[in-house]
């Protein structure tokens, strides 16, 4: 497979962050471009994972951009926030090749360049959910989030689950708030990086050495489930919630909830289609799940896989749950809403702009954990 | 040494190496050829990917400049990669100060200089740990290495974090006016390759034709005899010290200033270890150590082809390099356990 | 009960020993003596496997055999306590003794330890550190060690350098007992006093060979001929120097660096002095010129006058390891030894090293590494190596390993150079080298000036006599 | 978040178990007089094969043994060029350390992320039942029994065995040990092989234990390093090694709690912590060493010790 470009017509490159088999962020980029070979014949997808300093160490976006731009790619897909300023910096350097930045914004901020554009799907949602089972399911109202790094995206997907949380929690459990433990622990990278970020492994166990019984992982690898599996094993009633990618259960199934999921076949075909055709327009894409079967992976950028050990009960309140969020009767970005520091967030009844989620600056008054 | 010798050592050493490492891939069904063939076009066939050869050159060469020195006064300096560390830090200093006033080109040659001073400095603290504290130098720097990776760590979550985030993606790109010029369809800063060049140049003259040169190798090959020669061993281990860490810190102010043009956690991308194994395999002499500077970042740029056109891993370069070592280091052993005749 | 024929052993160049025999008798004690460098040790290190010989034959109870390592010799029964003692400091004394034993059983040894010691009347406390130990009482440990493994050959290699009175006597007393109870005793040393009060026979050792032989009694002054060179005594020096004023002042100086230190030496040299340090090896000479060089700084006492490194030389015994650097070219050490530029052309210290190699004729070229280079050449770049204008020159043997010409050429050379208001200090286990070439001589004995006396004042017995301690005995 | 001290101590049990392991193996390396370097990449060439052949055979014992077997032959090579060869452990371990952990990287990467069989916890039957201790002590998987009676098991062999004797004064001085008919090369080569071994193990005890699977990262990067420098720290002393080990453990896991109470100083700070204080109490021990002070050096000797005299040099029989 070494002639590229050679029998097909528009080979595309994808960058990603982590292990093209991490069970999370990165495999769902992986299959969604192998996908496209299907999807859109005459795609070819060249790839590379592990695209970070750590793993690849001196080797920097736009060389790889370089490299694959080389082997005739004629759109690059990078698929982390980290790859920011690489891909505006590739985008520069190569005017007639198509960019897709995944969760970046730049094109809202207006610092990309016409062939630069960003794609992310709604994951709020997904994350509502996660919330929302974890919220049903914990026995000891002590929910933890395993966070990655502080940014605005990562603050707006903390927030929905613990919206989510605290509406199973206060609505359906109808208990009361302040009893509801949201706990945050960022480890300062979106997977383990020995040495440099903190352990996953040891946050998840702490975290449920004290108490915290079900784990919403916020990263891109599965530690959380394989720690909630292991401590499953030793008889503690434990759960956890991964992330990303929709086969990450397998992991563990026993110790898993449910998963929200990117599926990123949507969107890659609509703008990889739209580059095939010539119809390339710089764009900032936000995909909605697709209410009407948010697991059909044709149509829905976001879903959300119930797991095997999630109680029947949990599993109707959360098809409510669903339904109500499909037909907009429930927003929970809804005032009154404080953040983290007290100050006000939304008035009463304020539903918030996708701005205002979007640039979230703070986590929300009841979460613990670091804003900034 | 004659140069047969020296050839006959170069030949054994690759071959012992390279036949193992084919042996091992031809066991799991991978042609060798395939992988050099690879490996050579991902390398220098083409000029942005030697480019990118050259971006990996540089700062590993400085890196085992500054272990020549240390060396040479029979020192393991293995603080490297903390030392690297620091002088990026001690470059971003510099490169984040804002309204100077001076022209960029004066601030980019004040950070490699605070670089250099930066690394140096971490040297002098491993040296000052062996001379006062007695704390073995391999240890110490191993120590001081992890000190300075929390330090780097500290900054980019802390003081030097970007608006609303603490992410280990690190520091806020510089301005653009602040990175090294480089011409149009280059990839490198020319004016690294001249600097490194320089340095490299500066190294042999003062190891193999100066006074000083003469003096960290006496103090290194027998201390005790030195002192009669009017030599202070510990002050002459200890300016080789500052220099083998300096030049080190130089290595980190060039990934900060030319490659990332911003300070990243893993800023200096493993070379400081990479470069000890450079040095071993040069037999610690200051002749061979560009060459095998180009052959290991030949192999570690090459190495990006891997996974891309043959899904093999990266980290096989790596292996090529770890077996060019060790079968050095056997055959070293060999031909003098032959000398010594048993 | 063993017998050593024709024993040969080559160091490299070195001939060690020549076709030594000798043969060792149950119930006897054996004295091997000698001066430095004699061969002495290596015989005995051949006898237990330690080194392997070049040659010559081993005969136990009259039968061939080969002593591949200590393990074979210790299963015939010889055991040996080396000059340098082969211990465990950090280890305990018990663990020190339980080292290699089969029956490895602390309660068992415990007990044998402290029975041996009750009948030696040693006293040792098996838990304390061998490091804390004194020599005398590592000795002990050692010996009682060997015992427990049935030696029935004991070799001892000058065990009472550096041991107090009280604990030689100890040892004597236990030697004799052993002797009594059937065991073969081999003892090398350096005193004659020594081999008088125990030994049945003695063999002496000069260069490697047999010097001589002889059984009780003992003729002393036959002794000492054949022990060392004798010439017509108390030859003139070869040299006239007027003493001037002081140029290196020791007072009261104490150390305690190798095995017999210095204890409170007084002493000074004046210039146009040319003082031989005689005494036998590990006595405190080395300390002394160390201490005046520099290197290393007394625990008490103070050393004055020419102080600053450019004014003083110094040529350790220990040529290639002490003081030249291995792996540096004749060269690169002419460089360092003068002040030249900071940069080294193809060109620089070519000259003098070219005439250094003519003058000195020493065999190699500018570019020859020192390590190459033979003992004698060896000290040919030493002496060459010493500035023009150096006042103070401290040597160790400093005609070790040349013959006899090139010794005198280089006293010839050390005694021209040596201007009026310079000094020669300079050790030497030779003592023909200290009588013709010295003006005034200090005899060290276990680290103290025994003797002090202008060599025109002293002869050869009285010297020799000095330097295996009688003159103490006798006071 | 509020700690529950038992299960606090449990986790830190199982943090140190591996590192555990790798000191104590590594100890008796050292005390053999032998540097082996290559902590850090055997550690992980462990891992891999430990994960490979446990997922291949199902059987966790099989990659346990494989494991060891691994991390042996590192050892041998070291012994061979290292120690036979008279090359400088130092750069021989330097070499291997890399070697191994790109082979680890290299051979295990078709395993990456795959399901692999992970050891179960034996909870000890009645004595898991205590209250406190139960959980504390009792109910771990075998790796962590193993790590805990290994430190007694290595103290009782330095110090009340033949063999371990012959061990200790072969790294004091080796001309002795010849002088009483043992052979130093042949143990300094069984004990490097033997260290190695144990630091094998503590790479098959990450990836089938502690973090169970193989990846890029395994996640034990860098702990070999922290082996190598708890054993200076402990002094060469096999108990006060694991003591170290387990001190850091803690530390590792105090630094996720502390992150709450100093959310000023970033977690990650506190995974380096506690190399500025090894270095610290080197250097007061070497302090404690020079001073004439002897309240001083006494209060040191407590928890320093010296380095076996001939720790890294190469014997050459005479
Ligand atoms: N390992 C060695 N390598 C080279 N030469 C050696 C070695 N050991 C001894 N020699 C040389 O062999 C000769 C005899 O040495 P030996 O130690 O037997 O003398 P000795 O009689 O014991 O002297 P001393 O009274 O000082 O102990 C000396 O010239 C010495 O330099
Ligand atoms: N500065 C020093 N450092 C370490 N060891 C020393 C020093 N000076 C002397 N020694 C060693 O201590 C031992 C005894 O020294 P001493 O001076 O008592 O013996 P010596 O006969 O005068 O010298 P040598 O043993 O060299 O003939 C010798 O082995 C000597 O090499
Ligand atoms: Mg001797
Ligand atoms: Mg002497």
């Amino acid at each position: 497979s070494s002639s590229f470009g050679a029998e097909s017509t528009y080979p595309f490159g994808l960058l990603m962050v982590g292990p093209a088999n991490d069970h999370g962020w990165s495999q769902a980029h992986f299959e969604a471009g192998q996908e496209m070979e299907k999807v859109l014949p005459g795609t070819k997808m060249i790839y590379i994972d592990k695209v970070n300093p750590a793993d690849r160490p001196g080797i920097t976006v736009p060389m790889l951009v370089d490299d694959l731009v080389s082997k005739g790619a004629k759109l690059i897909i990078g698929n982390s926030d980290d790859m920011k300023d690489g891909m505006r910096e590739a985008a520069m350097t190569h005017p007639d090749i198509k960019f897709i930045h995944i969760s970046g914004d730049d094109v809202v901020t207006g610092k990309a360049g016409v062939n630069l554009s960003n794609l992310m799907g709604r994951m709020e949602y997904g994350k509502m959910m996660a919330g929302f089972t974890a919220a049903m399911s914990s026995k000891t109202g002590k929910i933890g989030y395993l966070g990655p790094l502080i940014n605005a995206e990562t603050r707006r997907l903390t927030a929905a689950a613990y919206l989510g949380a605290r509406y199973a929690w206060t609505k359906i459990r109808k208990k009361d708030a302040a009893d509801l433990k949201f706990k945050v622990s960022w480890i300062g990278f979106w997977f383990n990086i020995p040495g440099v970020t903190s352990d996953p492994t040891l946050v998840t166990n702490s975290f449920i050495n004290s108490g915290y019984d079900v784990i919403i992982s916020g990263i891109d690898t599965t530690e959380a489930l394989v720690v909630a599996g292991q401590k499953r094993k030793e008889g503690k009633n434990v759960w956890a919630i991964p992330y990303d990618y929709v086969g990450a259960c397998t992991t563990a199934p026993k110790a898993c909830l449910g998963v929200p999921y990117f599926n990123w076949i949507p969107g890659y075909t609509q703008m990889i289609g739209n580059a095939m055709s010539g119809k390339w327009k710089q764009e900032f894409l936000w995909l909605d799940p697709d209410w009407k079967s948010i697991n059909n992976m044709k149509t829905s950028s976001v879903g959300f896989k119930a797991g095997d050990s999630l109680g029947e009960k949990v599993k109707e309140g959360l098809a409510d749950f669903q339904a109500s969020l499909a037909d907009g009767s429930l927003n929970l970005f809804t005032g009154p809403l404080n953040f983290q520091d007290g100050t006000v967030f939304l008035k009463d009844k304020i539903t918030a702009t996708d701005d205002q989620i979007w640039n979230l600056p703070q986590l929300l008054e009841g979460m613990e954990g670091a804003s900034k | 040494m004659s140069i047969i010798l020296q050839m006959r050592r170069i030949v054994m050493i690759s071959v012992l190496a390279l036949s193992a490492v084919s042996l091992l891939l031809m066991l799991l069904g991978i042609s060798p050829l395939t992988i050099g063939i690879t490996l050579a076009k991902g390398s220098i066939f083409s000029w942005l990917k030697f480019n990118h050869v050259l971006s990996v050159w540089i700062p590993l060469l400085l890196c085992s400049c500054g272990l020549l020195f240390t060396f040479r006064a029979g020192l393991w300096n293995i603080g490297v990669e903390g030392q690297v560390i620091c002088g990026a830090i001690g470059a971003t200093l510099v490169l984040r100060l804002d309204n100077t006033g001076l022209p960029p080109a004066a601030l980019l040659s004040l950070a490699l200089f605070s670089s250099f001073l930066a690394g140096g400095l971490w040297g002098a603290s491993a040296g000052l740990l062996k001379t006062r504290g007695g704390v073995n130098e391999i240890f110490g720097g191993l120590g001081l290495n992890f000190v300075a990776q929390g330090a780097v760590l500290w900054l980019i979550l802390g003081p030097w974090k970007r608006a609303g985030m603490a992410s280990m993606s690190g520091t806020d790109l510089f301005p653009r006016e602040l990175w090294m010029w480089v011409p149009q369809g280059w990839r490198v800063a020319p004016a690294a390759i001249v600097l490194v060049i320089i340095i490299f140049l500066l190294t042999s003259l003062i190891l193999n034709a100066s006074q000083f040169g003469l003096k960290i190798k006496a103090a290194g090959f027998n201390p005790q005899a030195s002192r009669l020669f009017g030599i202070r061993p510990n002050l002459i281990c200890f300016m080789a010290m500052i220099i083998g860490g300096g030049l080190a810190g130089l290595a980190g102010g060039v990934q900060v200033s030319c490659v990332y043009h911003r300070l990243i956690p893993s800023i200096s991308s493993g070379y400081g270890y990479l470069a000890l194994l450079v040095v071993m395999l040069a037999g610690y002499k200051v002749a061979p150590v560009p060459i095998i500077c180009l052959l290991f970042a030949c192999l570690a740029a090459g190495s990006i082809q891997l996974p891309i056109t043959l899904q093999v891993d990266s980290s096989l370069s790596g292996v090529i390099q770890g077996a060019l070592v060790l079968s050095g280091l056997l055959v070293y052993g060999l031909q003098q356990g032959k000398r010594r005749g048993h | 009960m063993i017998e050593l024929a024709d024993i040969s052993k080559n160091f490299g160049k070195v001939q060690a020993l020549h076709k030594v025999s000798l043969k060792v008798h149950n119930s006897s004690i054996h004295g091997i003596i000698g001066e430095n460098g004699a061969g002495k040790s290596t015989l005995m290190k051949i006898l237990t496997g330690f080194i392997s010989k070049s040659g010559g034959d081993f005969f136990f109870h009259s039968e061939s055999i080969d002593l591949h390592s200590p393990k074979d010799a210790r299963k015939i029964g010889i055991g040996m306590l080396y000059q340098e003692p082969l211990d465990f400091p950090q280890l305990s004394v018990l663990d020190n003794f339980m080292v290699g034993t089969a029956d490895f059983s602390p309660v068992n040894q415990r007990a044998a330890l402290s029975r041996l010691c009750t009948n030696f009347g040693f006293n040792l406390n098996p838990e304390s550190k061998v490091e804390e130990l004194t020599v005398g009482e590592r000795q002990q440990l050692e010996l009682m060690r060997l015992i427990r493994d049935g030696a029935k050959i004991l070799i001892l290699d000058e065990p009472t350098s550096g041991i107090s009175e009280k604990q030689q006597e100890l040892l004597f007393g236990a030697l004799r007992r052993l002797r009594n109870d059937g065991v073969a005793i081999l003892l090398v040393s350096h005193k004659l006093e020594e081999i008088e009060l125990l030994c049945d026979e003695v063999t002496v050792l000069r260069h490697g060979k047999m010097a001589g032989y002889q059984k009780r009694p003992f003729d002393r002054e036959e002794m000492l001929h054949t022990m060392f060179d004798t010439l017509p005594v108390s030859q003139p020096p070869a040299v006239k120097h007027i003493a001037g004023d002081p140029l290196l002042n020791f007072h009261k100086v104490t150390s305690h660096v190798g095995r017999s230190g210095l204890n409170s030496v007084s002493t000074t040299i004046r210039s146009g002095e040319v003082v031989g340090l005689a005494g036998v090896d590990g006595s405190g000479q080395s300390v002394f010129l160390r201490s005046a060089f520099g290197l290393l700084q007394p625990e008490s006492g103070r050393i004055s006058g020419c102080r600053e490194v450019t004014t003083r030389a110094f040529i350790p015994a220990d040529r290639l390891t002490e003081g030249l650097i291995p792996g540096l070219t004749i060269r690169e050490h002419h460089i360092l030894s003068k002040k030249s530029g900071p940069i080294i052309t193809s060109k620089s210290g070519l000259e003098k090293t070219r005439d250094a190699i003519k003058t000195y004729s020493i065999r190699g070229t500018s570019e020859t590494e020192v390590e190459n280079l033979s003992g004698g050449n060896l000290q040919r770049l030493l002496l060459s190596l010493i500035p023009a204008d150096i006042q103070l020159i401290l040597m160790e043997s400093p005609t070790r390993g040349l013959d006899v010409q090139s010794a005198a050429w280089t006293w010839k050379h050390l005694h021209a150079r040596l201007k009026a208001e310079g000094a020669i200090i300079f050790a030497s286990p030779d003592f023909e080298e200290i009588m013709e070439q010295s003006t005034r001589i200090l005899v060290f004995y276990n680290g103290s000036i025994t003797l002090d006396t202008p060599t025109k004042a002293t002869n050869y017995q009285q010297l020799s006599r000095a330097v295996t301690g009688e003159d103490n005995q006798q006071q | 978040m509020e700690v529950s001290i038992p299960s606090l101590i449990a986790a830190i049990l199982v943090m140190a178990a591996p590192l555990v392991l790798a000191a104590l193996g590594e100890t008796l390396t050292e005390k053999a007089g032998v540097v082996n370097l290559s902590l850090d990449g055997t550690i992980l060439l462990g891992a891999m094969s430990g994960f490979l052949v446990a997922s291949e055979s199902q059987s966790a014992l099989l990659g346990f043994i494989a494991a060891a077997s691994t991390g042996a032959s590192v050892g041998a090579v070291l012994a061979v060029i290292g120690v036979r060869l008279g090359q400088s452990q130092v750069a021989v371990g330097f070499a291997l350390t890399f070697l191994c952990r790109d082979l680890a990287y290299f051979l295990g990467n078709p395993y990456a992320r795959q399901q692999g069989p992970q050891l179960e916890t034996l909870p000890i039957p009645i004595l898991s039942n205590i209250p406190f201790l139960g959980e504390a002590f009792f109910s771990h998987s075998i790796v962590v029994y193993v790590s805990l009676l290994a430190i007694p098991g290595c103290y009782y062999f330095l110090y009340h065995t033949r063999q371990g004797l012959i061990l200790r004064s072969v790294g004091e001085n080796p001309d002795g040990c010849w002088a009483r008919g043992i052979n130093p090369l042949k143990v300094q080569v069984l004990y490097t092989v033997i260290g190695g071994g144990m630091v094998g193990l503590a790479g098959a005890a990450f990836s089938l234990a502690v973090k169970p699977g193989w990846g890029h990262p395994q996640g034990c990067e860098g702990i070999g390093w922290i082996a190598l420098a708890l054993v200076i720290f402990g002094g060469w002393n096999p108990v006060r090694v694991a003591a170290g080990a387990y001190f850091f453990g803690m530390l590792q896991l105090l630094g996720i709690y502390f992150q709450d109470y100093f959310t000023t100083i970033p977690p990650q700070i506190f995974q380096v912590a506690p190399f500025p204080l090894m270095i610290f109490a080197l250097i007061l021990i070497n302090l404690g060493h020079k001073s004439r002070n002897k309240k001083l050096t006494g209060w040191i000797e407590l928890f320093s010790g010296r380095p076996p005299k001939w720790l890294g040099k190469t014997y050459k029989p005479a």
